[in-house]
């Protein structure tokens, strides 16, 4: 599954919380009983899903669904970040794999070259969704939301927003040294938002972590120019890091608790996470946060913006994978779509730049209450990529796909920042992480 | 029970007895090897058979012992081990040496004694997902009391954050686990302090004995055979922890935590190598049985296992 | 014996110091290690309350509170049941805590059932491989845990016991098992034969026996069984997570660990739920410890 | 009903690994129907054992037992309807002193109104009525036996098995409840087999002691036959206090040495000789001539002052018992010897000195090498030829 | 070396909850130093508690005790230099036998091979070679007191403290190692306190008996005043088997009443009437004239052929014990009697017939209504004026 998750104080834990065992451990999680798992034309299909939020909406749309057709639908839940694959693992290891599931478009090809996948092909054009894994031909992920990294900042502590990174350097400097908190959170570590964050950077500094076509990608990230540009980055992480709480580790959940505690006066999380937690955590601090884009080098553009895309995918070896094919069109149909992307506003948005302006987009409070939010999505619209099209012409990466399936990057930046690594070391680290995947 | 008795009258009474004997036995253990069958003897069965398979999942290759050769000469398996050790070790002496202080202490009949044998427990019976809430919620660095204090109090400029530096992260584990452990030893060590006839104590001031002679004399051989079993089962069930390290560090920052077990995860549904991830639990199996064999030759604490 | 010091003390108070420096140097010494006791176990009780107490205080402040001004909040100010609102309106709470006492009760039950009937025939009757019965056990314990739950699955899988409050059941009471039965093995053997003789010669069968007197005699024995057995089902995610997939099902474990994910919910809530969850675990504590230190002077393992 | 108890070549073996120990050793012997039996012997001679399998607790290795013309040997307790008291005591932990003793009558669904009579019946004569309502573990040792006693004669056995019931009582009270067991026994109509130690309550309580050596029978007789009539040196010194003294002698005939002793023999008679003393003993002894015996007198038979028969004796230690004091001391060939006298013995025998102890021909035992007794002195009484004893 | 034990006032309370226990109450006595003094008693009458404060292990609520000249009050068991056999035993169940012996030693540091030297003498004497290298759960309860007792005769205490010591030994045992403590005893320059319920123990070995009921002392003298010379009738009834039989009487004047025994009486002397007898005792009962009283009289002084005075007795039981029987039986107005007998009474004497039985005056001791002795009978004799017994 993809990278947003976590919540309020508690997502750091519960995220992890999800993944790991109880008293006896083992990542062990299940799905539709084999007990009402009959095939036949019918039947039940089995969804794995870690959109908890939005699970009334969720049990709408499968009642429609499942009046409408001879299906029924038995969803488990599992907790955001990486449970589904997991809990994927250990039912495809016992011969009972799930028909359908909710993940990212990066893990969504990655399947499809493991050859699980079958295709959606008909949701996706019916609908014209963005079409991010088509291989063949075939469109093997319906999009449901997308998901942008987005930066907040202290608006009574930070004059304006400093976009550069000089100039957030001087003013994370500055407020580090005359207030309680520190001016900037870098993260590093094993965990999805370090692992995002450090690729953005890479990003910003126009470094060319992967090259080739699908079949062909290679590692560049430690090669020519882009070998020096990376290292830029790492020295900058690591300068920023001197104003920023120990992020080591860190879940999103984490990041969040240092603003609404005023350890820290700007982070990046996922879209409008933090306000949305502030809300109920220290509502008297939400007017004090604004959004903001990425930190840029100087003269560079926002030319990539990490955004998570996240849908349906449907396993072609499960019992059910007509059925499950159906249920992809019809949620793509449905016109409780928009209930079920608005169950979590500011935090996930439509698939498609036209759904964005949609009139229950303009009619929903909490957007509304924050037009800044909806303001950088649509400006920035354009520039948001996928890690995985990172091949050559936003080509698909498996790589890059594997790379964040490991966090890769956050364990590099861990190494920078906890295990001692120059920025230089740092770049061989990386490169010979990326190769071994 | 008889041996070779020839016997016509008791004939009839002696087949209702075994009657009724065997089947209170079939009664008490039938149900035993039932459950051990199904839950401990073939998953743990399959779960070797699988080691000797690669990927298992889709058209499982055998391999032998390669799986086992893979995961010992791994780059991380040494670091994985040593962590296994420092946490297992540590968690075991820290949980005994406290559980020890507080039994010694309790068993005085100090004040209030039974209130802190209650809280003790506490702690023993909450959910390990609740004891990582709260000590995440104690340590963490943003919301944590004990930043908050630390650095009100001025020992620290800046808080800490446990859970994510190098340093500290092994004993912000340790340290929550043995939050949860210790009265697991502390029972264990008070019960058998309790069951000490007082007399003993008394013969033995009445013989001239201090304070001291009389713990080393007396109480100390007393809980020998305790202490033998609370490090070796509490080592085990350490080596083997595996719910308080991954919801709290997850191995990490840098691996500092990752013991064997965070490892046989990782491995097993990052890298999805069932193979290679059972195989690395059948080392951890025979390293165990291994120190287990030799902790009973040396120690003999058979009498206490066994009864 | 249980009031010897009591004794002493009760010396103490009713005289007067008489004699000379000795004397009083060694009431001295004996104050000055009461004294140390007592810092001891106040450290110990400081330890072990801090965070339960965050918990409390935390479960019953809004979370506005709680944060309020950028310190956490931890002398109550007010009282709210607002966190416990929000857990039982958003969520399936009181559904998931049902089924946790369902099959935590279930498991206790059976668990502790299975270890009365094992305990006592391993005690009462001689049969091969007895011996190495108690070995077993420990050897399955060295058996990492984690790398089981795929094969549970399986078995689980093929047996059609998935989704199953009883098939939990069964997981949990497969796991405590091994302990308790240990346990009522080694608290047999403190009841003496004679007991159970006596009632025979009286004319008690052997059924009536076990029911008259040696089960009432074992009492503190299965009663710390039991404790272990809620301890083992209570805690546990693993098992649940890998038999149950439906949310209807899922016990407080493993449903709170999915719905604290979620936008809504934070630490507020988070100790919320923890709090309920810890109910259980201090009632235990509150009434049944004194039967845990008599079960387990025989031994005793986790 | 009371029943007669028989034991037929009753062994019983212990198999401890692998070495075999045998408990009771090939006993027979027939307890008359509504008898009083007691059996004696040192710690680990087999008492408990013997019980055990007449209640049914053991099954005998080889033998048979019978209740009556019942075989019981396979039958199991609850089918004997036989009453215990336990070593052990064995009370349960978890039961008020009135549940204890009732639990015989519950089990045999007697009503609780007739339970608590009889139970308060047999209270009162054990003197715990008090204690009545109190658990076990309140009580002391004592009353923690009578308790055992009293859920023993609430039912109604055909056969009561008492295993050392008496044994943490003090003297007073142990004399006291011996009466009221007694007692008990003449009202109960059952068999009662005894276990104890303590020869005083063998002696006083029984219609038979079974004496056992070692898991085998060494005498099984009434009681005073045991005192007056041992079958051997162990039976004699195991009954009465002090033990019975036994002197290392010679057997001869009169006509081998001059009568020393001043006390006539006929010529050719055997005589005893040792300690000063040649003891003529008529015919009975002729096959032992040359010998070495044991002569056995009871402290009780030998008198500081007259007596037929003396020899010297060296005070070493009184012991003064009230009405009665004992003379510890030794022969001049170091055997040792107590003597039983009245209490003004502390101020006339002085430790160090020596004083002539007399003593009757009719009050000595013989004992041969292996112990067995060859002589009765009892006998060169009643007809001037002695009688060899039964056996 | 062995020190006087004074005990000046000492009481000693215990609390639980809120009711208070007088355990001891107000006792003073002064055990001469290097002798062997016997606390007897009933259970619960406080002799443990009593011990206990001696070693150290409990503090008295009032009163002092002294060791010679130091008061030891409240000083640690440890710097008592008292050695004890506890009553529990209260082995340390981890040593083997020798090291229990030793423990004290050890202490004191005493090397090891002297240690040996040592255990191995105490277990000779105690018999236990054989079982020094054992744990005390491998042996009999009988061995354990025996281990228990070496590990006090091994150390050089200035006070040797002995609980029951021989509770658990069979009579025959428990005989010899009688005389093994006294032998002890004179070789060890200790005093010695020793606990007993069996008064056999405390009338053969001690120099001083100490009787307490109910937490005070009733009586503290040589065991053979405690004999002859009762305090109280606690005292008469709880010393000597079978206990004194005490009957209802009236004191009167002759001259009040013709002299109906048969027997004379001076006439304004004071004559003790009941049962069929009357026996005139002098003035010495003057002050009590037209009192009820209570007659003691040991059952051995009681005859069923001769004495001056009789009555008639109605036999109940005849219990036979060797050489001795005991009769026990009724007086027309009821009151139990048990007369001491030779073996032959079991014979003469059938239940439910009535003999008379005769006794001296001499032999008698006569209390008042609250049990305190009024009269020796011994001290008729001496002096025709009886005098009042020293108290
Ligand atoms: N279950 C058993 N297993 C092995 N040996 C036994 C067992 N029970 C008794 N014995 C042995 O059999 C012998 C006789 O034991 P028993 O208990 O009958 O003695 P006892 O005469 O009752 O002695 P005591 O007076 O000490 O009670 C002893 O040597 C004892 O050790
Ligand atoms: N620690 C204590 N707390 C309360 N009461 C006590 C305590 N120790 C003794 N007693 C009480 O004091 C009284 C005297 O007890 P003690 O042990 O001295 O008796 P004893 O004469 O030794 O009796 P026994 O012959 O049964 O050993 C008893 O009534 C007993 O219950
Ligand atoms: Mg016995
Ligand atoms: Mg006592």
């Amino acid at each position: 599954a993809g990278g947003s998750g976590g919540s309020g104080g508690g997502s750091g834990s519960t995220e992890s919380g999800g993944d790991g065992g109880g008293d006896s451990g083992g990542d062990s999680e299940s799905s539709g009983g084999a007990s009402t798992g009959g095939s036949g034309s019918g039947g039940t299909i089995r969804y794995l899903s870690d959109r908890g939020d939005s699970k009334p909406i969720l049990d709408e749309i499968i009642a429609e669904f499942e009046s409408n057709s001879e299906y029924t639908v038995e969803v488990t839940f599992t907790s955001k970040g990486t449970s589904t694959d997991q809990e994927m693992q250990k039912m495809v290891a016992a011969g009972n794999p799930p028909d359908l599931f909710f993940d990212t478009s990066t893990d969504a090809f990655r399947f499809q070259q493991e050859g699980v996948l079958a295709p959606v092909s008909e949701a996706v054009s019916a609908n014209s969704l963005p079409d991010p894994v088509n291989v063949g031909g075939e469109s093997y992920f319906a999009p449901a939301i997308v998901e942008p990294l987005m930066g907040w900042y202290r608006n009574d502590i930070y004059e304006e927003n400093p976009t550069t990174w000089s100039a957030w350097l001087e003013e994370a400097q500055r407020v580090s040294e005359n207030t309680d908190m520190e001016g900037y959170i870098v993260q590093s570590g094993q965990t999805n938002n370090a692992d995002t964050q450090m690729t953005q950077y890479l990003w910003q500094n126009d470094v060319d972590i992967y090259a080739g076509p699908t079949d062909d990608i290679q590692v560049t990230v430690d090669q020519g120019s882009n070998r020096e540009l990376a290292v830029e980055t790492f020295q900058w992480v690591q300068d920023m890091a001197q104003y920023s709480p120990n992020g080591s580790g860190w879940e999103w959940g984490d990041a969040i608790g240092a603003l609404q505690q005023e350890n820290a006066a700007a982070g990046v999380s996922v879209g409008g996470l933090p306000i949305l937690t502030m809300q109920s955590n220290r509502p008297d601090l939400v007017q004090n946060f604004s959004p903001m884009p990425f930190p840029v080098p100087q003269g560079k553009a926002q030319d990539k913006w990490w955004a998570y895309m996240e849908g349906h995918l449907v396993r072609s070896d499960g019992d059910n994978t007509e059925g499950a094919r159906e249920f992809v069109t019809f949620f793509s149909e449905s016109d409780k779509f928009f209930d079920f992307i608005l169950s979590a506003p500011l935090f996930q948005f439509p698939p498609s730049r036209e759904q964005l302006d949609a009139t229950p987009m303009q009619e929903n409070e909490t957007l509304n209450e924050f037009p800044d939010v909806l303001e950088l999505v649509r400006n920035n619209w354009d520039v948001f990529t996928s890690v995985l099209a990172t091949g050559d012409d936003g080509a698909p990466n498996l790589t890059a796909a594997k790379a964040y399936g490991n966090q890769a990057f956050g364990q590099a930046a861990d190494q920078l920042l906890v295990g001692g690594l120059s920025p230089e070391e740092t770049v061989d680290f990386l490169a010979e992480t990326l190769r071994g995947l | 029970m008889s041996t070779t008795r020839e016997r016509t009258g008791g004939a009839r009474s002696l087949t209702e007895r075994v009657d009724s004997t065997t089947l209170l036995l079939a009664v008490c253990l039938v149900p035993l090897a039932a459950f051990f069958l199904v839950v401990w003897v073939v998953p743990i069965l399959y779960a070797l058979g699988m080691s000797l398979f690669e990927a298992p999942v889709r058209n499982p290759q055998f391999v032998g012992f390669g799986n086992y050769v893979a995961v010992v000469t791994d780059d991380g398996f040494v670091n994985a081990f040593t962590n296994s050790i420092v946490y297992a070790v540590s968690t075991t002496v820290l949980s005994l040496l406290l559980g020890l202080g507080l039994a010694l202490a309790i068993n005085q009949r100090i004040r209030g004694g039974v209130a802190l044998r209650t809280l003790m427990i506490f702690p023993y019976l909450l959910p390990t997902l609740v004891v990582i809430f709260l000590w995440k919620f104690v340590l963490d660095p943003n919301i944590g009391i004990l930043n908050q204090y630390l650095v009100d109090w001025g020992l620290f400029e800046e808080p800490i954050a446990f859970f994510s530096t190098l340093t500290w992260a092994m004993p912000a584990v340790v340290i929550t686990s043995v939050w949860k452990f210790a009265s697991f030893a502390f029972f264990i060590l008070l019960a058998r302090l309790q069951s000490i006839d007082p007399d003993l104590y008394e013969r033995a001031r009445v013989e001239g004995a201090s304070s001291w002679q009389a713990f080393r004399d007396i109480t100390f051989p007393h809980l020998r055979g305790a202490i033998l079993i609370i490090l070796l089962v509490r080592g085990i069930w350490m080596f083997n922890k595996f719910d308080i390290i991954y919801l709290s560090t997850r191995g990490g920052p840098l691996d500092a935590t990752t013991t064997l077990p965070i490892r046989v995860f990782e491995i097993a549904f990052e890298q999805v190598a069932f193979g290679q991830a059972t195989a690395l639990a059948g080392v951890m199996f025979f390293f165990l049985a291994a120190v287990a064999v030799v902790y009973f030759t040396v120690f003999t604490p058979a009498e206490e296992v066994t009864g | 014996m249980a009031s010897d010091t009591e004794r002493a003390a009760t010396a103490d108070v009713a005289r007067g110091d008489v004699g000379g420096d000795h004397l009083l140097s060694h009431r001295t010494q004996r104050r000055l290690r009461r004294v140390f006791l007592y810092v001891v176990a106040l450290v110990v009780a400081t330890f072990v309350t801090i965070p339960v107490y965050v918990m409390v205080v935390i479960a019953f402040q809004s979370p506005a509170t709680t944060f309020a001004g950028g310190n956490v909040n931890l002398l109550p100010s007010e009282v709210t049941l607002r966190n416990f609102r929000v857990l039982f309106d958003t969520t399936l709470t009181a559904t998931y805590f049902r089924n946790s006492l369902l099959v935590t009760g279930g498991s206790t039950l059976l668990s502790t059932a299975i270890a009365v009937t094992a305990g006592y025939g391993l005690t009462r009757f001689d049969f091969r491989g007895k011996g190495i019965a108690a070995r077993a056990v420990l050897f399955t314990y060295m058996f990492s845990p984690i790398v089981l739950a795929i094969p549970l699955y399986v078995v689980f899988f093929s047996l059609g016991l998935l989704n199953n409050l009883f098939a939990l059941t069964l997981a949990l009471s497969a796991v405590s098992a091994p302990f308790t039965i240990w346990l009522m093995w080694q608290y047999f053997q403190t009841v003496p034969i004679a007991l159970e003789e006596s009632a025979w010669v009286r004319g008690a069968s052997r059924w009536r026996t076990v029911w008259d007197v040696v089960l009432p005699v074992a009492r503190p024995g299965y009663i710390s069984a039991a404790i272990f057995a809620f301890a083992v089902a209570w805690n546990d995610f693993t098992m649940a997570r890998v038999v149950l997939s439906q949310d209807e099902k899922y016990t407080i474990t493993v449903g709170a660990s999915l719905f604290l994910d979620r936008v809504s919910i934070g630490w507020a809530e988070t100790m919320a739920v923890s709090l309920l969850i810890s109910i259980p675990p201090f009632l235990i504590a509150l009434f049944l410890q004194n039967y845990l230190l008599q079960g387990f002077s025989v031994g005793g393992l986790e | 009903m009371a029943r007669a108890i028989h034991l037929d070549n009753v062994t019983k073996e212990f198999r401890t690994g692998s070495t075999t120990h045998v408990a009771v050793d090939d006993v027979s012997l027939e307890i008359p129907e509504g008898s009083f039996a007691t059996f004696v012997g040192p710690s680990g001679c087999g008492k408990t054992t013997t019980l055990r399998m007449i209640a049914g607790l053991e099954t005998p290795t080889s033998g048979t037992i019978r209740f009556g013309d019942t075989d019981v040997t396979d039958l199991p307790p609850q089918r004997r309807n036989v009453a215990m008291v336990f070593q052990s005591i064995a009370l349960y932990p978890h039961m008020s002193v009135r549940e204890n003793i009732g639990y015989g009558l519950k089990i045999h669904g007697v009503d609780r109104a007739d339970r608590n009579e009889r139970i308060e019946e047999a209270a009162e004569t054990l003197r715990i009525t008090d204690q009545l309502d109190k658990m076990p573990a309140e009580l002391s040792g004592g009353q923690q036996q009578r308790v055992a006693l009293g859920g023993a004669f609430v039912q109604d056995p055909d056969v009561l098995l008492l295993d050392e019931p008496m044994s943490d009582l003090d003297a007073k009270l142990k004399a006291e409840l011996r009466v009221e067991v007694q007692r008990l026994h003449q009202e109960m109509d059952a068999t009662v087999v005894y276990v104890t130690h303590d020869q005083t309550e063998a002696m006083t309580m029984s219609d038979y002691v079974v004496l056992l050596e070692d898991g085998h029978l060494a005498q099984f007789d009434p009681p005073m036959t045991l005192f007056d009539r041992p079958s051997s040196s162990y039976v004699a010194s195991f009954i009465g206090t002090p033990a019975t003294n036994t002197l290392a002698c010679t057997v001869e005939r009169t006509s081998d040495a001059p009568d020393a002793a001043g006390t006539s023999g006929t010529d050719g008679e055997c005589v005893v000789v040792g300690h000063g003393f040649r003891l003529p003993v008529g015919d009975a002894l002729s096959a032992h001539v040359g010998e070495r015996v044991t002569l056995g007198i009871r402290p009780q038979y030998i008198h500081p002052d007259g007596g037929a028969y003396s020899l010297d004796v060296e005070v070493e230690v009184v012991e003064p018992l009230g009405t009665e004091a004992v003379i510890h001391g030794r022969t001049a060939e170091g055997d040792r010897l107590d003597v039983v006298t009245d209490s003004h013995a502390v101020e006339r025998f002085a430790p160090g000195e020596t004083f002539r102890a007399g003593f009757d021909r009719t009050d000595v035992f013989v004992f041969g090498p292996d112990g067995e007794t060859l002589l009765f002195g009892a006998d060169l009484v009643t007809d001037g030829q002695p009688s060899s004893p039964e056996q």
